[in-house]
């Protein structure tokens, strides 16, 4: 059991327990919360490997988690933004009410 | 004269040639401005065509000195500025533009006119509420026409050539509310149309001959004797040589800009547009182009002279251009309208030109273009200031007496007038004509176009005495009273008048000044060539003839004034023929019997084709279909219907199910996702397993 | 002589630390600065508390506190030993959990954003490469427990306090940041330890503190009154506006909680004034170079305490500022000069050496700062206090 | 190791508390101590500069977001009604089976992975210099994004009256 793979572990399993919350909770926000714990798993597999990989003076995986973090805050401003804006109008963050757009 | 031999190439191109596009550029440029004017403009847009106008002719004028003073200095100047338009593959489509004595005197004419013709419209149109309209498309009219005179390249030629058509049949139409205008326009049009697509063969064969469409490129130019060489080598159909069906292909163009004689119908039916476009037209700019266009290709055209001959497409020319001199001279005795008989006079001098070229060479039919540049614009002005003062009566039966109303026009008038006919000595239309009657004299090959030119020469004469009498003298017929017109438009006939004196003198034999100054040799001034016989007996030959000419007009017609609908003299005299010359020799219905009717045949035809054969056809597949529809509706009621009714509802109840996917419910979206990630996770790790 | 004076206290570390086996000592020298820390902090927390009682006090022509001890110097420990002995009072509708951590987390994060301070020659607990990131990134934290404390107190009033605290400081956050980029820019570090030694040089005596530059005063002033709001001090002090809600976002605290919340802010007073010390006021290095005779451990705190007293100055001095009067000056004015501060200091740095760029970032600054104010003081957006809510 | 099981604990903990508490606040709470713990993690793996900004962006901001829109949208009290969706079991399923494909694939792939090696010593310094080198064309980007979304979520959060928060 390398170190690696455990570090892919935990992320696999935040990962996992972000999907369940995101399919699982009603409340939007809730939803949101899950998809950030999601990045979240994919930032920490990043920086595994960036630490374990063959050439970690390249700064990529590191990098490249760098900047998904900052993206991921203007995910999560836009995200909450249209929670609000979603509640505004329908008086509810319940997405199981949420269904306007059924085909 | 030898094509290019007289010429000390010379293609280093100066600074006012590498400018040169300015030229037609400018107007161009006013026109886009002018078009982009509001209605109510008219003073600025007037500004701008005119002050366009007078920079191209300062440049045009710049260019003339330069060009001169080469000559005058002992070398003769041919500039030429080409650039590479179009690559594709290794040819290259070179376009350019060049500077040699021919365009530089073309350059200053038609400028000059030009303007002359411009400032006159401003006082003509004055009324006219498309104002600003008119001087966008004129401005653009003289910008094409300047390009055609400046290219160097049979490409751009042919462009701004098809501009000046497009733009000709723009100002003929442009008062298409008037059915007849728009008819023109569009005769105008189709007509031109027909030689240019002779005209385009015409390039495309000499460029996949020679590889170039540039006239003059140092040595390289398909006017160049390498060139030349290989075009003569070249064999066509029917044992002629590939320069000659090029240059018969292109005079084919020439003729349909020009008027020449089986595409002339267009010309005088153009009077429907406005005096000055007529002016415009008929002097300085569209027909000038056709005249032009041989000019420019005439190492084509006399490639491979025979010794002491002509070749067979300057023998083509020569015969059209008679026939035309004569035919619309002809026709233009028996015409009412002031316009019409100009126009038709246009035609006839055209052939003259065109004899001129085919006979004598450029400088001959040049000298004769320029000259009748001047004094055709300055008759059509007249006309145009005639028209204006009784109030826009062009019938001349219904004038008279106009001699009075309108002295400054009748002088100018008569002077054109005389011009025109040739009247000796003073008048510069009888030496250009005159030169071409001693070209035609002696030409070697036939003595007919010297006849033909010789009648056509009395006859101009005799109708323009007509016209000129109807006009001015006798008593007023018409209604109203007449008034003369204003200065804006009086002063540019004055000038005009001066130059249709004053250009005579670079063109008398004894003082070929012109001449020279084309073909590249120094021009010496020897008064004993009047001593000459031969000289003096053409002289005196050709005097005779306008005297003839006028004296028969004056007798028939000086100033008795028949009334508007008594008969004409010479209708009572010999009724067939007159009858035939007012019908302009029926020539627009022998077009109607035979092409239009043959075209109206056609499309009967092919109606008929249509309605009954297709038509059958299409109504017999009707009928099939029709019987075997019944036989379906049976087949479907019986057996289908029941089965198609379940697959429906099936397919129903699956539709259903398939919307309860798109639920709208983000949840179920990002499950189906993540399904998805499962599924193709499984896949690819177990496709990438050992 | 004034170098083992300088460096008294870590030669005092290594000392104690000399006795003990090799194993166990960088676990015992970790629990030695920790517990300094926690020492001299509280310490200098009941200085302020008293200093600044009395100063007001003297403002508002009063004497202020004066029973307790001589002069009532022994003010703090009365108010200490008040707090510990009171009831700890915990509404029953209240998030007990989270009503517990508020306090408790907030203590502790502030206490953290020490751990990267310079406190002196040698003298830093954790000398970070990313010192300045790390500071930041626990004052970050710390807004998460004022809305704890605000939020799990069932009670408008804190939950009001908290929303605007945390509103503000987010607001505030932003210029604090940027105001100290500039030095990053300048130095080309984020570690706090470079910053104090690229300021601890002397021309002719002088020090090249960043408060001398041109955009290093600039940022300098804009740090202080941001620092001044994410302290919630007045006159940001208006999430707890006693005047409007209670007390804010620790309205419903008492007892020891409270005693944290009021050491939370003043330590986190001291140690926003400690990193605005060492940003632009050269750390622990001495103002002038023939004063470094003096320990620079003192300089340091000197420099803490003038900061304390300028605070209790302006607490002295201005009203407070209303809600909006607050974000538009965060945002249309704070903001958009250190965003030029930015600009300036990269013209400066291109600039190269030589008096010129002095000039021009000077008259840059200066007009953008003079058309700026004029312009604000002219719309009512922060403009000078207006009634037209009081009548 | 003993560190490393700890904040996994943390973690994951954090995360389960982040999905399962009833209340919204708390759930919000409980995602700030999982970003907490993924940024020790973070330092844990020398990754320092990361580790900050992961707390700087994460704890200090994303969570603050959370839970201003918690409060905006009137979700503080615990809802009367489930708090998990109708087809809450095939989520949690298909979750359940996502993490096992995941963990499959690690094991599996265990042989191929690098194993341990020195650490990485990276400054900030270095950092600095790959945003401004190689990393300065996404840098931008990422700037650019932030500003339109920046601009967009006010916007979008914005009443229709016009007065923005």
């Amino acid at each position: 059991m390398s170190p690696l793979s455990c570090y892919l572990l935990v992320a696999a399993l935040v990962f996992a327990i972000g999907l369940a919350g995101a399919l699982t909770r009603r409340n939007a926000i809730l939803v949101l919360i899950g998809i950030e714990l999601m990045l979240n798993a994919a930032n920490l597999n990043l920086i595994a490997f960036w630490r374990y990989g063959p050439n970690p003076a390249a700064l990529t995986g590191l990098m490249f988690a760098v900047f998904s973090i900052a993206v991921a805050a203007a995910e999560a401003a836009v995200g909450l933004g249209l929670v609000i804006s979603i509640y505004r109008h329908l008086r509810t963050t319940d997405l199981d009410e949420i269904s306007r757009m059924k085909g | 004269m030898q094509g290019t031999n007289g010429f000390a190439l010379q293609t280093a191109a100066s600074g006012i040639t590498q400018l040169l596009w300015l030229i037609p550029a400018i107007p161009m440029v006013a026109a886009g401005v002018i078009a982009l004017l509001k209605q109510p403009a008219r003073k600025l847009a007037a500004t701008l065509a005119i002050g366009s106008l007078a920079l191209s002719l300062l440049l045009a004028l710049v260019a003339f000195s330069h060009v001169l003073s080469g000559w005058t200095s002992g070398h003769n100047v041919r500039e030429t500025a080409n650039f590479t338009w179009l690559q594709f593959g290794t040819s290259t489509v070179d376009l350019g533009w060049v500077l040699d004595p021919l365009s530089a005197v073309m350059l200053v004419m038609v400028t000059f006119v030009g303007l002359l013709i411009v400032i006159y419209s401003t006082g003509y149109m004055a009324h006219d509420e498309n104002f600003t309209r008119f001087f966008c498309f004129l401005s653009l009219f003289a910008g094409a026409m300047l390009g055609v005179v400046i290219a160097n390249s049979l490409l751009l030629l042919f462009m701004c050539w098809e501009l000046v058509g497009l733009t000709s049949y723009l100002l003929i139409g442009f008062w298409y509310q008037k059915p007849s205008a728009a008819a023109a326009a569009k005769k105008a049009f189709l007509t031109t149309r027909v030689g240019d697509i002779f005209f385009l063969l015409g390039i495309v064969w000499l460029f996949a001959q020679t590889g170039t469409l540039l006239f003059y490129n140092s040595g390289a130019g398909s006017m160049e004797p390498a060139a030349l060489n290989g075009l003569l080598a070249a064999p066509a159909a029917l044992g002629l040589s590939a320069a000659t069906v090029i240059g018969l292909l292109i005079f084919a163009g020439a003729a349909g800009k020009s008027g020449q004689l089986p595409l002339h119908v267009w010309l005088p039916d153009a009077m429907e547009g406005p005096t000055p476009v007529s002016a415009l037209i008929h002097a300085a700019t569209m027909v000038a182009a056709g005249v032009y266009l041989i000019a420019r290709v005439y190492p084509l055209m006399q490639a491979g002279t025979p010794a002491g001959g002509i070749t067979t497409a300057l023998t083509v020319v020569t015969w059209v251009g008679a026939a035309t001199a004569v035919f619309a001279a002809l026709i233009a005795v028996a015409q009412d309208d002031i316009k019409r008989i100009l126009a038709y006079s246009t035609v006839s001098q055209l052939g003259y030109m065109m004899a001129g070229l085919g006979l004598g060479g450029v400088a001959v039919g040049m000298f004769h273009l320029i000259t009748h540049a001047f004094f055709k614009a300055l008759l059509f002005m007249g006309a145009g200031s005639v028209i204006h003062g009784v109030h826009e009566e062009q019938d001349v039966r219904k004038m008279g007496g106009l001699r009075k109303a309108m002295p400054l026009t009748f002088a100018t008038y008569a002077i054109g007038m005389l011009a025109l006919s040739g009247f000796p000595i003073v008048f510069s239309g009888f030496w250009s004509k005159d030169g071409i009657l001693a070209a035609a004299k002696d030409a070697h090959f036939s003595r007919g176009p010297f006849y033909l030119l010789v009648f056509g020469a009395v006859l101009t004469a005799f109708y323009m005495t007509r016209q000129v009498s109807y006009v001015f003298f006798g008593k007023w017929r018409g209604h109203g009273h007449a008034h003369e017109s204003p200065a804006v438009m009086t002063a540019p006939l004055a000038i005009l008048a001066f130059f249709a004196i004053a250009l005579g003198v670079i063109g008398t034999p004894a003082w070929p000044w012109f001449r020279s100054f084309l073909e590249g040799h120094a021009a010496a001034i020897e008064f004993g060539k009047f001593g000459e016989s031969e000289f003096l007996v053409l002289l005196l030959t050709s005097t005779l003839i306008v005297l003839v000419g006028l004296g028969f007009g004056w007798l028939l017609y000086g100033s008795k004034s028949p009334a508007p609908e008594e008969r004409d003299v010479l209708e009572k005299a010999v009724p067939p023929v007159w009858a035939a010359l007012r019908n302009r020799l029926y020539v627009d219905e022998f077009y109607g019997v035979t092409f239009i009717a043959f075209y109206k045949w056609w499309a009967e035809v092919a109606d008929w084709l249509d309605r009954r054969v297709w038509g059958g056809i299409v109504a017999l597949v009707i009928w099939v279909f029709g019987r075997l529809a019944h036989f379906d509706r049976f087949f479907d009621n019986e057996w289908v219907n029941g089965g198609f009714d379940k697959g429906c509802e099936e397919l129903y109840s699956g539709g259903g199910l398939l919307a309860r996917v798109q639920s709208g419910r983000t949840q179920t979206y990002l499950r189906l996702l993540a399904v998805a990630v499962v599924v193709l996770a499984v896949i690819l790790i177990w496709s990438s397993r050992p | 002589m004034t170098n083992t004076l300088d460096q008294i206290f870590v030669l005092l570390k290594h000392w104690i630390i000399g006795f003990l086996p090799v194993w166990l000592q960088p676990i015992v020298a970790a629990l030695l600065s920790v517990v300094a820390i926690l020492a001299v902090f509280p310490g200098l927390f009941a200085i302020s508390v008293l200093l600044e009682r009395k100063g007001l006090g003297r403002m508002q022509n009063r004497i202020g506190p004066n029973r307790v001890g001589p002069l009532g110097v022994l003010q703090p420990v009365a108010d200490g030993i008040k707090a510990l002995i009171k009831e700890d009072v915990i509404p029953y509708s209240a998030d007990h959990v989270v009503h517990f951590l508020a306090p408790v987390m907030l203590v502790v994060v502030v206490f953290m954003g020490y751990a990267v301070l310079p406190m002196g020659r040698n003298m830093t607990f954790v000398p970070m490469d990313a010192g300045l990131l790390f500071y930041f990134a626990m004052g970050a934290s710390a807004e998460l427990t004022v809305f704890m404390a605000g939020w799990s107190s069932r009670n408008k009033y804190s939950l009001l306090g908290a929303m605007r605290a945390v509103a503000q400081m987010i607001s505030y956050e932003v210029p604090l940041l940027m105001s100290s980029v500039v030095i990053v820019m300048m130095t080309g570090s984020l570690s706090l330890d470079k910053i104090v030694e690229v300021q601890n040089q002397y021309t002719w005596g002088l020090p090249h503190w960043f408060v001398f530059t041109p955009m290093g005063f600039a940022a300098f002033v804009m740090f202080a009154i941001a620092a001044t709001a994410e302290t919630n001090r007045s006159p940001f002090d208006l999430p707890e506006g006693e005047s409007e809600l209670v007390a804010g976002y620790f309205t419903e605290y008492s007892g020891f909680k409270f005693a944290e919340f009021f050491l939370g802010e003043y330590v986190a007073m001291l140690s926003i004034s400690g990193l605005g010390a060492t940003l632009f006021l050269g750390g622990w290095s001495a103002p002038l170079a023939i004063l470094n005779v003096v320990p620079s451990w003192f300089w340091f705190f000197a420099k803490i305490m003038t900061w304390i007293c300028f605070y209790i100055w302006m607490r002295g001095t201005f009203p407070r500022l209303r809600q909006d009067q607050l974000m538009n000056f965060a945002w249309k004015f704070v903001l958009p000069m250190t965003l030029l501060n930015l600009l300036v200091a990269g013209l400066w740095r291109f600039m190269g050496e030589g008096f010129l760029r002095w000039v021009v970032c000077s008259a840059i600054l200066l007009s953008a700062y003079i058309i700026g104010g004029r312009i604000g003081m002219r719309s009512k957006k922060f403009g000078p206090r207006s009634y037209r809510y009081a009548e | 190791m003993v560190i490393f099981a700890i904040l996994a604990a943390l973690t994951v903990a954090g995360g389960l508390a982040a999905v399962m508490l009833r209340n919204t606040v708390h759930c919000a709470l409980a995602v700030a101590v999982a970003f907490a713990g993924l940024a020790l993690l973070f330092l844990r793996l020398n990754a320092q500069f990361a580790g900050f900004a992961q707390i700087l962006v994460y704890v200090g901001a994303v969570a603050i977001l959370v839970v201003f829109a918690i409060l905006l949208t009137r979700n503080s009290e615990t809802p009367a009604t489930g708090v998990f969706s109708k087809t809450w079991l095939a989520g949690l399923v298909i979750a359940a089976a996502v993490f096992a494909v995941l963990a499959w694939a690690v094991i599996k792939s265990q042989a191929a992975l690098p194993q341990e090696q020195t650490e990485p010593q990276i400054s900030v310094a270095q950092i600095g210099n790959a945003l401004m080198g190689r990393y300065v064309l996404p840098l931008e980007i990422v700037a650019v994004l932030l500003t339109a979304a920046m601009i967009g979520a006010v916007i979008v959060a914005m009443h229709e009256k016009g007065s923005a928060k």
